[in-house]
């Protein structure tokens, strides 16, 4: 293999400009140069055009490029079982006795990533993976030059993959339009191709266009991006309903617990934050004691939460509410004290410091629909995942005798005993549940905020605001009022900004309220009166 | 006279001396009139919930003086009309007049109250933190507006007053204690009271004597047939001896409309209120 | 079947009941009679466990119930029609008659409830807090009878119903009697049901049982002496 | 006791705040601690007295009182929030204390009685800025912040310093969000649509606090990566990435006088030493720390110095201090009592911990007064003779506003 | 003139503890304001300014909590929402003493606060004008609590909105106007708020005497709102807000227009927290948007439950004895001092259902159980 490579060198040395130098002694002074100097290297690097540097490129890329000390050579570290190994760039061969001591990294900052990026894609036009191809490709739009332009128009005849196919040729139009030398019938036409294009990169240049000289091309690219920024307005608002969604998933996960402990039960629970809050701890325990199996451990972590949450609720409603049947005003006291306490539990636990939890890589990242509209993984599960739950308790409540006992409970205790119902049994499973489900609320909220003790301070005020503008004690009333919310405010933030949305979505709260006291679906007959 | 003299005149009499400017002048308890001898018109009276009619085109019109006993089925209606008439529930269609005048659909509950028609409710309504003292008083034919009560003492003859009803409600021993903590029949008699206190025009009273021994009946009915003349009382009750003590016309309600009206006598031979109501062997009675 | 030995019951710092006793014969309609707030509601409470107890014991069948919750004293086999009926308002009809249905360890409500009282069965979806308060006296009633209570108390259980159907709730009462053996504990003022559906008189007077015996003998001077204002 | 010397420190270990300025409070613990260690100061023994403000602006002005004249403390560390400082203000005006504020923060105020440590705004937005725009070519600018002064400020001297170097109006968007703001959806979608438009993009974040969280979380999950739209934060530092899984913030850049990762003795000491006093060894240090760590060695100096704790005497004593940073070079406390000190730039590494990409050549003195803005052009801050005043208008030659 | 003279002394017989806590309340303050005053620093009974500042401080909170008790405890509308009217009349305040320094402000600029010159403000906001007279201030610091009580009250008391709805709507309004004041373009200091004062009448805010009248003012004042609310409450008027607290329905059905009552009520009580956050600024010497804050308010709710929900000088005590606690425990044990309060509160529901003030009546009617028999029988 090294002899390989040092052929490859010889070879490229020979017709290569007299001051480049050979790929091993740019490699050597990777080690040395300074980082300001370092996109010389880079430069010259790219230059070889060698395929066998993307590993290294890679690596540098991510950060994961080092040098042993002593010796010079480059190594990428890479992660075995939770800890650092380090392996030949060229072979993949695993390099024994190399700690982490042992190396020094080599320096990567904004200037040289863009640059890496740059010449990876260049690498990569070649690739066997198509996705890979048209990624390549598309890194390369932003700035299409004569040499990428003939490397593509000598790459499409080959090419295969349509996607890819098409690709190149917006990047082949992009050059030729912006191309003042070709003719304006195939700038036009160029443009034309481009039309049906959302690439942002393609807009750019279009934009670009628009003040060309030439004032057939100025109208054809004026005439492209009509259509073009009529299709992404298209899009933005259906990004914006999904921001309102996303909003109001959460909104709803924070809530459902309090829909089911202040609602059903008629608890003023201001402890609910902190229910939230300790399934968010509970996310982060559970990472602790599976930090290498971060992808699964959300599977853990939900009923891990659930169970901590839940039986911290048991616990509450035993010690403390159930001596407090017929004194709903009082509850408010007694766990409000209940909160202070837990936050400062969570203090001396954990420290005041916020908690990192990672995101599992399944759910980083986006579902990219087209280049304009892009859907966040992490939300998207989490709004999958809220209505879940809210379908999860509605059947357990509908379903199970628990939803009508501790209905019947709350608005006639000592009757509902009369009748055989085990109160306290009742009570107890009811707020453990309310509470579980706040601790679920808590796994995914960690996965969107910090995770510190204030995490539930944050959400108890949007929570009862929910409950109450949905209507007491009707779980669709909090569903809708979620939603409702979340979405007004998404939809008023662009004009308004996040501060005065905030504050119109509260006016409209209040107005709301006039017209309809007991909220969106209320409670109806004689006895709600 | 020109626009100016016009509005000179005006504003003189908007600053006259010797009366106080229209808005601020209390308003006054506006009579009833009943110059045609009926004192409550309900007409066509239409309430449905969810689909279910509760009243059904129902006419009832109502003599002042008159004691007029309601009866009918449970689930008639009766509860609901008398929502109807206090103000508590606004009908789908119909009218309802109190005098020739007062049209009660546009007026709130409160405007209902101070026109002089006292409620008497199925379950027993009081406010149980507050003495049977305090109970009373708050429901005496006063000024209700806020300043006014705020600076309200009780003059002699209000103390009087209450004391009397104390005594005809057997609750002198309880004037001190809170409400709250009265038996069920006790509070029935308290807001009986309540009622008699606030010195109204027309009652209505929602099934008085349930919960209540023979001779309380007994003692009711006294009271019911005593009111009756000078004041205008509507009575809803079961129980057929008390209201045979009572009555001299019986309206029977059936399904949201009337069924039947008469005498006593009327209506216990009337085969539909036997068949409905009634039942073979208290009509035999 | 139900005993009570020297119950005493306090509200606050107030006796209601002192040292009351009371005993009730298996398959006997028992009529608790007395002035308004003699205790008698007060009474019938503390047999279902709804009112703590002073002092003093309460049997069943010879086995202390006193010790036991109002949950346990329903799965013993007593059901309750509390005066003002207490249905649970936001509660559909239905599920107002399922609550029970544990108890008996069956998933439907029986038939029979629906025979008793037809008005029940048209009104299955509308919420008990609509129904009319008759409507609600009978949903009451039978919401204990989903119980299959051995012992049935029924606290002024004709408050407000009309007349058809109070004569149809004393067969109802005298049926199930006869039919299943069934105790009943009857609070009531008006004396032609009392003297029509009970066998036997409680009479009450300030907390205390002033006079018991068959219901033949109930006479006026009794009537006078307890019951007169 | 008269033996001791008394240090009070106000800082809130619970609400809001305590997140961030628990960590100052151990800090001084430990400064104490290492002074003791030392043998204390004139003789004495020093003696930490911590209350808890709570997070409560009022509660800040009255347990300040309380140090002062019931604790009998004789100097002051602490305060994060402007708030809170200019809520202990006029006390310790009143009854001469002294305090050491360790948080960057607008500028616009010097007392006799406060030294900031902390970076002023030409210490930290305008070496920032420079840096995006010469090195990494930057040409639109997103000045996002959270709504309260100091964002206002620091924007407002952004502003009319872009605006100085020829920055178009519409290559500027300001944004500003509620305390604790966590739902960045639609104002990250408008920082990518704005940033799209063919022109290099950064953004200049004073986004404080808890909301840097959620913001960078869905920068990450939007995919916008340094490399397309670099963010430089002032107020996010090594704790608050501790708190944060950094891998999609890679990158990002940060403005700070003081980086963990700076390698130099003193600062390798002052991390292990740090390790060990709250035993922990995954702990950080952050600029405030470094702040901190300045200001109590300078007061220690100073009160060597003027042999009292006398406030008036330790305040003159203390004007031309030196002690050396934790990144190399040495501090000086100028007349204004702000400090000089170098200015670093790092990037975001995968590990929580920042990449020194670039440094001022010496050290930038702490301007009390901006000169970008229109009120306090005129205006300095001179704590020696003759001038002997917080806001001297060198116009009109007068000062203004002087409790004293 | 009379008529009122008669009207509050007969009054008097139904509040019988509010007149001996009303002399000790004076008694005390009168006592330390002496102590601070004429003793001398180091004599053992001198008390500091700082206990002066830190009791007067207790005065207004004190005052708030009556204010929430008049409305939660009597009229059964429990609001959290209350520190609104509280900071409103604070900040009133607050511009005024924002104007009386002139340009003694850092930037030396005549009219324009210290924070408006800062942030390049060219004028004054209108409602800036006319604070720099004390009296029109004193009219705002009570009007605009009272207008905005009457105006949010009137919306929802009319439409008829109860219970935990409204509870929440008082809280969606102090949360909205928690985060208007926190925008710097609402023209008043956003979250840095405003401090710096100077004096107050021409009398310097920072002099010893000048604390002292301040707190003497609140403690008088403090016993003047409480009289007269205990007066109002044992008028008919307060038996009519019991009434609606307990039933409001059936008392609309004897002819009281409910809504109203409560309106003049909730207003009356805004109004008091509007004096009491007036009195507040001054000797604490800032206000800012932090005091909307909606757990500050849920916090005033806390105090009047642990003093005795529904007795005036329950709510006294109990503001007075929490923030006490806290003063001490923040002091104590800084780290653990919410351990301490969040078991104050759970302890105090569980254990005395009627606050402190019904741990005396638990007390007397241990001592005494048969003694509420005789009523009956
Ligand atoms: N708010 C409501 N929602 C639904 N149905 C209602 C409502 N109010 C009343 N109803 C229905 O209207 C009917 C009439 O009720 P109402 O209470 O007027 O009867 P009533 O004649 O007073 O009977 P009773 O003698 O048993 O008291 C009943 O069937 C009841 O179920
Ligand atoms: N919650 C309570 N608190 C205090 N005293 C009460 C309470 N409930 C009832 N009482 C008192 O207990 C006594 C008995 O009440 P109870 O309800 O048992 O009477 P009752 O015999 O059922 O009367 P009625 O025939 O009117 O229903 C009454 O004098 C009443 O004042
Ligand atoms: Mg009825
Ligand atoms: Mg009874």
């Amino acid at each position: 293999m090294k002899y390989l490579i040092s052929f490859c060198l010889l070879m490229f040395a020979s017709w290569m400009p007299v001051h480049a130098a050979s790929t091993e002694t740019l490699l050597e002074q990777l080690t040395t140069t300074k980082l300001s100097k370092l996109p010389d290297i880079v430069e010259q690097l790219a230059a070889q055009e060698d395929e066998s540097l993307l590993p290294v490129f890679r690596a540098w890329l991510a950060g994961d490029l080092h040098y042993v000390k002593d010796s010079n050579a480059i190594v990428v570290e890479i992660d075995v079982q939770g800890n650092d190994a380090y392996v030949d760039p060229f072979t993949q061969v695993q390099l024994e006795g190399i700690s982490s001591k042992d190396v020094k990294k080599i320096k990567v900052n904004n200037k040289l990533r863009g640059l890496l990026r740059g010449v990876i894609a260049r690498l990569q036009l070649t690739s066997n993976n198509a996705d890979v191809r048209e990624g390549a490709v598309r890194e390369l739009l932003a700035d299409v030059d004569e040499d990428t332009f003939a490397a593509l128009e000598n790459l499409y005849p080959k090419e295969s993959n349509n996607d890819v196919k098409e690709m190149m040729q917006t990047a082949l139009s992009i050059y030729t339009a912006m191309d003042k030398s070709s003719s304006q019938t195939s700038r036009v036409a160029a443009i034309e191709f481009l039309g049906g294009s959302l690439e942002n990169d393609v807009r750019n240049a279009l934009l670009k266009l628009s003040r060309d000289s030439n004032e057939a091309v100025a109208a054809a690219a004026d005439k492209a991006l009509v259509n073009i920024n009529r299709q992404v307005e298209r899009y933005a608002l259906v990004d914006q309903l999904f921001f309102g969604l996303s909003l109001g998933s959460v909104l709803l996960l924070a809530s459902i617990g309090l829909a089911i402990t202040f609602g059903v039960m008629g608890v003023i629970n201001m402890a609910h934050g902190e229910m939230i809050m300790l399934g968010a701890y509970t996310t982060y325990v559970v990472q602790l004691v599976m930090p290498n199996y971060i992808d699964y451990s959300i599977w853990v972590a939900i009923p891990a939460a659930f169970l901590v949450s839940g039986l911290m609720g048991v616990l509450i409603e035993r010690l403390v509410i159930c001596r407090l049947h017929g004194r709903p005003l009082e509850t408010l006291l007694a766990t409000f004290g209940i909160s202070l306490i837990l936050q400062q539990l969570v203090r001396t636990i954990f420290s005041p410091l916020n908690r990192q939890v990672s995101t599992p890589s399944w759910m980083s990242g986006s579902w990219e629909i087209n280049p304009v509209l892009s859907l966040t993984l992490n939300r998207l599960y989490i709004l999958a995942f809220a209505l879940l739950v809210f379908l999860a308790l509605v059947f357990i409540l509908k379903k199970s005798s628990l939803g009508l006992n501790v209905r019947a409970v709350s608005q006639n205790r000592s009757m509902a005993k009369a009748m055989g119902v085990k109160t306290e049994w009742v009570d107890a499973m009811t707020f453990g549940l309310g509470s579980g489900i706040a601790g679920i609320a808590g796994v995914a909220l960690s996965q969107l905020t910090n995770v510190g003790p204030n995490l539930g301070q944050a959400y108890i005020i949007d929570s009862f605001m929910v409950v109450v503008f949905g209507g007491v004690g009707n779980l669709l009333g909090t569903l809708v009022a979620a939603f409702t919310l979340g979405i007004a405010n998404k939809f008023l933030e662009p004009t308004t900004g996040a501060v005065l949305a905030a504050i119109l979505v509260l006016v409209f709260i209040i107005l709301f309220i006039q017209k309809r006291p007991k909220g969106l679906f209320p409670q109806k007959g004689r006895a709600a009166e | 006279m020109s626009a100016f003299d016009n509005s000179i005149q005006g504003l003189r009499e908007t600053f006259r001396r010797d009366q106080v400017w229209p808005f601020l002048a209390p308003e006054q308890a506006a009579k009833v009139d009943v110059s045609n001898q009926m004192i409550l018109y309900v007409e066509g009276l239409n309430l449905s919930f969810d689909g279910f009619k509760a009243l059904n085109d129902l006419n009832l019109y109502v003599n002042d003086g008159e004691l007029r006993c309601l009866i009918g089925a449970n689930g008639a209606g009766k509860t609901t009309l008398m929502d109807v008439i206090t103000g508590k529930s606004k009908p789908d269609a119909g009218s309802v007049f109190f005098g020739q005048t007062h049209n009660l659909l546009t007026k709130d509950e409160a405007d209902i109250a101070q026109l002089g028609i006292g409620r008497k409710f199925q379950k027993p309504t009081v406010f149980e933190e507050q003495t049977v003292f305090d109970n009373l008083e708050l429901s005496l034919k006063t000024d209700k507006r806020v300043l006014p009560t705020l600076f309200a003492c009780l003059s002699p003859t209000e103390v009087d007053r209450i004391d009397e009803v104390l005594s005809i409600i057997g609750l002198k021993q309880q004037r001190f204690m809170k409400a709250g903590a009265l038996s069920h029949g006790q509070k029935q008699w308290l807001e009986i009271g309540m009622l008699l206190v606030s010195d109204p025009r027309l009652l209505l009273i929602d099934e008085p004597v349930a919960g209540m021994t023979a001779q309380e009946t007994e003692r009711t009915a006294e009271l019911l047939t005593s009111l009756a003349g000078e004041r205008t009382v509507i009575v809803v009750e079961h129980d057929m001896e008390f209201v045979r003590s009572i009555a001299r016309t019986v309206t029977v309600l059936h399904q949201g409309s009337v069924l039947a009206e008469g005498t006593m006598d009327q209506i216990q031979s009337n085969k539909d209120v036997i068949e409905v109501y009634l039942g073979e062997e208290a009509a035999e009675v | 079947m139900i005993a009570m030995n020297k119950v005493s019951q306090l509200y606050g710092g107030t006796q209601i009941l002192w040292d009351l006793d009371l005993d009730i014969e298996p398959g006997s309609i028992t009529c608790i009679m007395g002035r308004n707030g003699v205790g008698k509601t007060t009474l019938m409470k503390a047999i279902m466990g709804l009112l703590p107890i002073k002092s003093g014991e309460i049997t069943m069948n010879n086995q202390a119930l006193h010790k036991l919750s109002a949950e346990r004293r329903a799965y013993e086999g007593i059901g309750y029609v509390p005066q003002g009926r207490d249905i649970f308002p936001m509660l559909t009809v239905e599920e107002n008659l399922r609550i029970g249905l544990p108890v008996r360890k069956s998933k439907e409500i029986p038939e029979k409830i629906f025979e008793l009282f037809p008005v029940l069965k048209e009104m299955l979806h509308r919420r008990g807090g609509d129904l009319s308060g008759g409507q609600q006296q009978q949903l009451a009633i039978g919401r204990a009878l989903v119980l299959e209570p051995k012992v049935l108390i029924l606290d002024e259980p004709n408050e407000g119903i009309q007349p058809n159907i109070v004569k149809q709730i004393g067969d109802v009462i005298l049926k199930l009697n006869e039919e299943e053996g069934l105790t009943v504990i009857l609070i009531e003022q008006k004396l032609g049901f009392a003297r029509r559906v009970g066998k036997e008189f409680r009479l009450m007077e300030k907390g205390r049982i002033v006079a018991a015996d068959k219901m033949e003998n109930l006479n006026d001077d009794l009537i006078k002496q307890y019951l007169a204002v | 006791a008269d033996d001791t010397i008394k240090v009070g420190v106000l800082h809130s270990l619970s609400g809001t705040m305590a997140i961030s300025e628990t960590t100052l409070k151990d800090t001084v613990l430990m400064m104490v601690e290492e002074q003791n260690k030392k043998g204390g100061l004139l003789g004495k023994k020093l003696e930490a007295v911590v209350v808890d403000p709570a997070s409560n602006w009022p509660l800040f002005a009255e347990k300040a009182r309380e140090l002062i004249t019931e604790k009998d403390v004789d100097v002051i560390f602490g305060c994060w929030t402007s708030v809170s400082r200019k809520s202990v203000l006029p006390v310790i005006e009143e009854l001469n204390g002294l305090m050491f504020y360790p948080v960057q923060y607008e500028g616009e105020e010097s007392s006799k009685n406060v030294f900031y440590t902390g970076a002023a705004p030409n210490q930290q937005a305008i070496p920032a800025v420079n840096y995006l725009k010469d090195e990494l070519g930057v040409e639109r600018w997103v000045l996002a912040g959270t709504d309260y002064v100091y964002p206002r400020t620091t924007n407002k001297i952004l502003e009319a310093y872009l605006k100085d170097m020829g920055v178009a109006e519409e290559d500027i968007m300001i944004n500003y969000t509620p305390f604790g703001h966590s739902d960045w959806q639609s104002i990250v979608a408008d920082i990518a649509k704005f940033g799209s438009e063919g022109k290099k993009t950064a953004v200049v974040s004073t986004i404080n606090g808890d909301a840097n969280v959620p913001f960078y979380k869905e920068l990450g999950n939007q995919g916008i990566s340094s490399e397309d739209i670099p963010v430089v934060a002032f107020s996010v530092g090594e704790e608050e990435l501790s708190g944060l899984d950094t891998a999609p913030l890679v990158g990002h850049l940060a403005a700070w006088n003081y980086f963990q990762s700076v390698e130099t003795k003193e600062n390798e000491e002052f991390i292990t030493q740090w390790k060990a006093f709250t035993k922990n060894p995954d702990r950080v240090t952050n600029d405030p720390m470094e702040a901190t760590y300045i200001g109590f060695n300078m007061w220690a100096n100073a009160v060597k110095k003027a042999g009292t704790t006398d406030v008036d005497a330790v305040e003159q004593a203390m004007i031309g201090q030196e002690t050396p940073n934790l990144t190399g070079g040495v501090a000086v406390m100028n007349k204004n009592h702000h400090l000089s000190k170098p200015v670093l730039i790092g990037e975001i590494q995968d590990d929580g911990q920042f990449e020194t990409v670039w440094k001022t050549e010496g050290v930038v003195p702490g301007d009390a007064w901006s000169d970008f803005l229109p009120g306090s052009k005129d205006l300095i801050a001179d704590w020696t003779d003759p001038v002997k005043c917080g806001n001297y208008n060198t116009e009109t030659k007068t000062c203004s506003g002087q409790n004293y | 003139m009379s008529k009122l003279i008669n009207w509050f002394s007969e009054g008097r017989s139904s509040g019988k503890y509010t007149l001996p806590f009303v002399i000790l309340l004076l008694a005390v303050t009168v006592l330390a304001s002496a102590a601070n005053l004429l003793l001398p620093q180091d004599s053992a009974l001198y008390v500091s300014t700082y206990s002066i500042t830190l009791l007067g401080k207790y005065l207004c909170y004190a005052m708030l909590a009556l204010a929430v008790d008049i409305i939660w405890g009597y009229c059964g509308i429990l609001s959290l929402g209350h520190g609104a009217f509280f900071a409103l009349g604070g900040y009133a305040m607050g511009m005024y003493l924002m104007r009386q320094i002139g340009d003694r402000g850092v930037y030396g600029h005549p009219i324009l606060p210290d924070f408006m010159v800062f942030l390049d403000w060219q004028e004054l906001p209108w409602f800036w004008h006319g604070m720099d007279q004390f009296w029109f201030a004193m009219i705002m610091a009570v009007l605009v609590p009272g207008l905005l009580a009457f105006v949010f009250g009137w919306l929802a008391f009319r439409s008829r909105v109860t219970g935990v709805y409204l509870s929440i709507m008082t809280q969606a309004l102090t949360y909205a106007l928690l985060l208007a004041f926190f925008r710097n373009e609402m023209g008043f200091g956003g979250n840095n708020g405003l401090t710096d004062f100077k004096e107050i009448l021409g009398f310097d805010l920072q002099a010893d005497s000048t604390r002292v009248s301040l707190f003497i003012i609140t403690a008088i004042l403090l016993a003047v709102v409480l009289m007269l609310s205990q007066r109002i409450l044992s008028s008919r008027l307060g038996k009519v807000t019991l009434a609606v607290r307990d039933a409001e329905a059936r008392t609309r059905f004897i002819g009281y227009r409910t809504e109203r009552y409560k309106v003049w009520l909730f207003v009356y009580s805004a109004v008091i927290a509007g004096v009491a956050g007036a009195l507040y600024v001054p000797q604490v010497g800032i206000i800012n948007p932090g005091e909307f804050s909606p757990i500050n308010s849920i916090e005033v709710v806390i105090w009047v439950a642990v003093g005795g929900r529904g007795t005036l000088i329950g709510a006294i005590i109990g503001a007075l004895l929490v923030n006490y606690a806290k003063t001490r425990f923040t002091a104590i044990m800084p780290d653990g001092w919410l351990f301490a309060l969040g078991a104050l509160f759970v302890l105090v529901t569980l254990f005395l259902p009627k606050g402190l003030i019904g741990l005396y009546g638990q007390l007397k009617s241990k001592r005494q159980p048969a003694s509420s028999q005789e009523v009956t029988s």
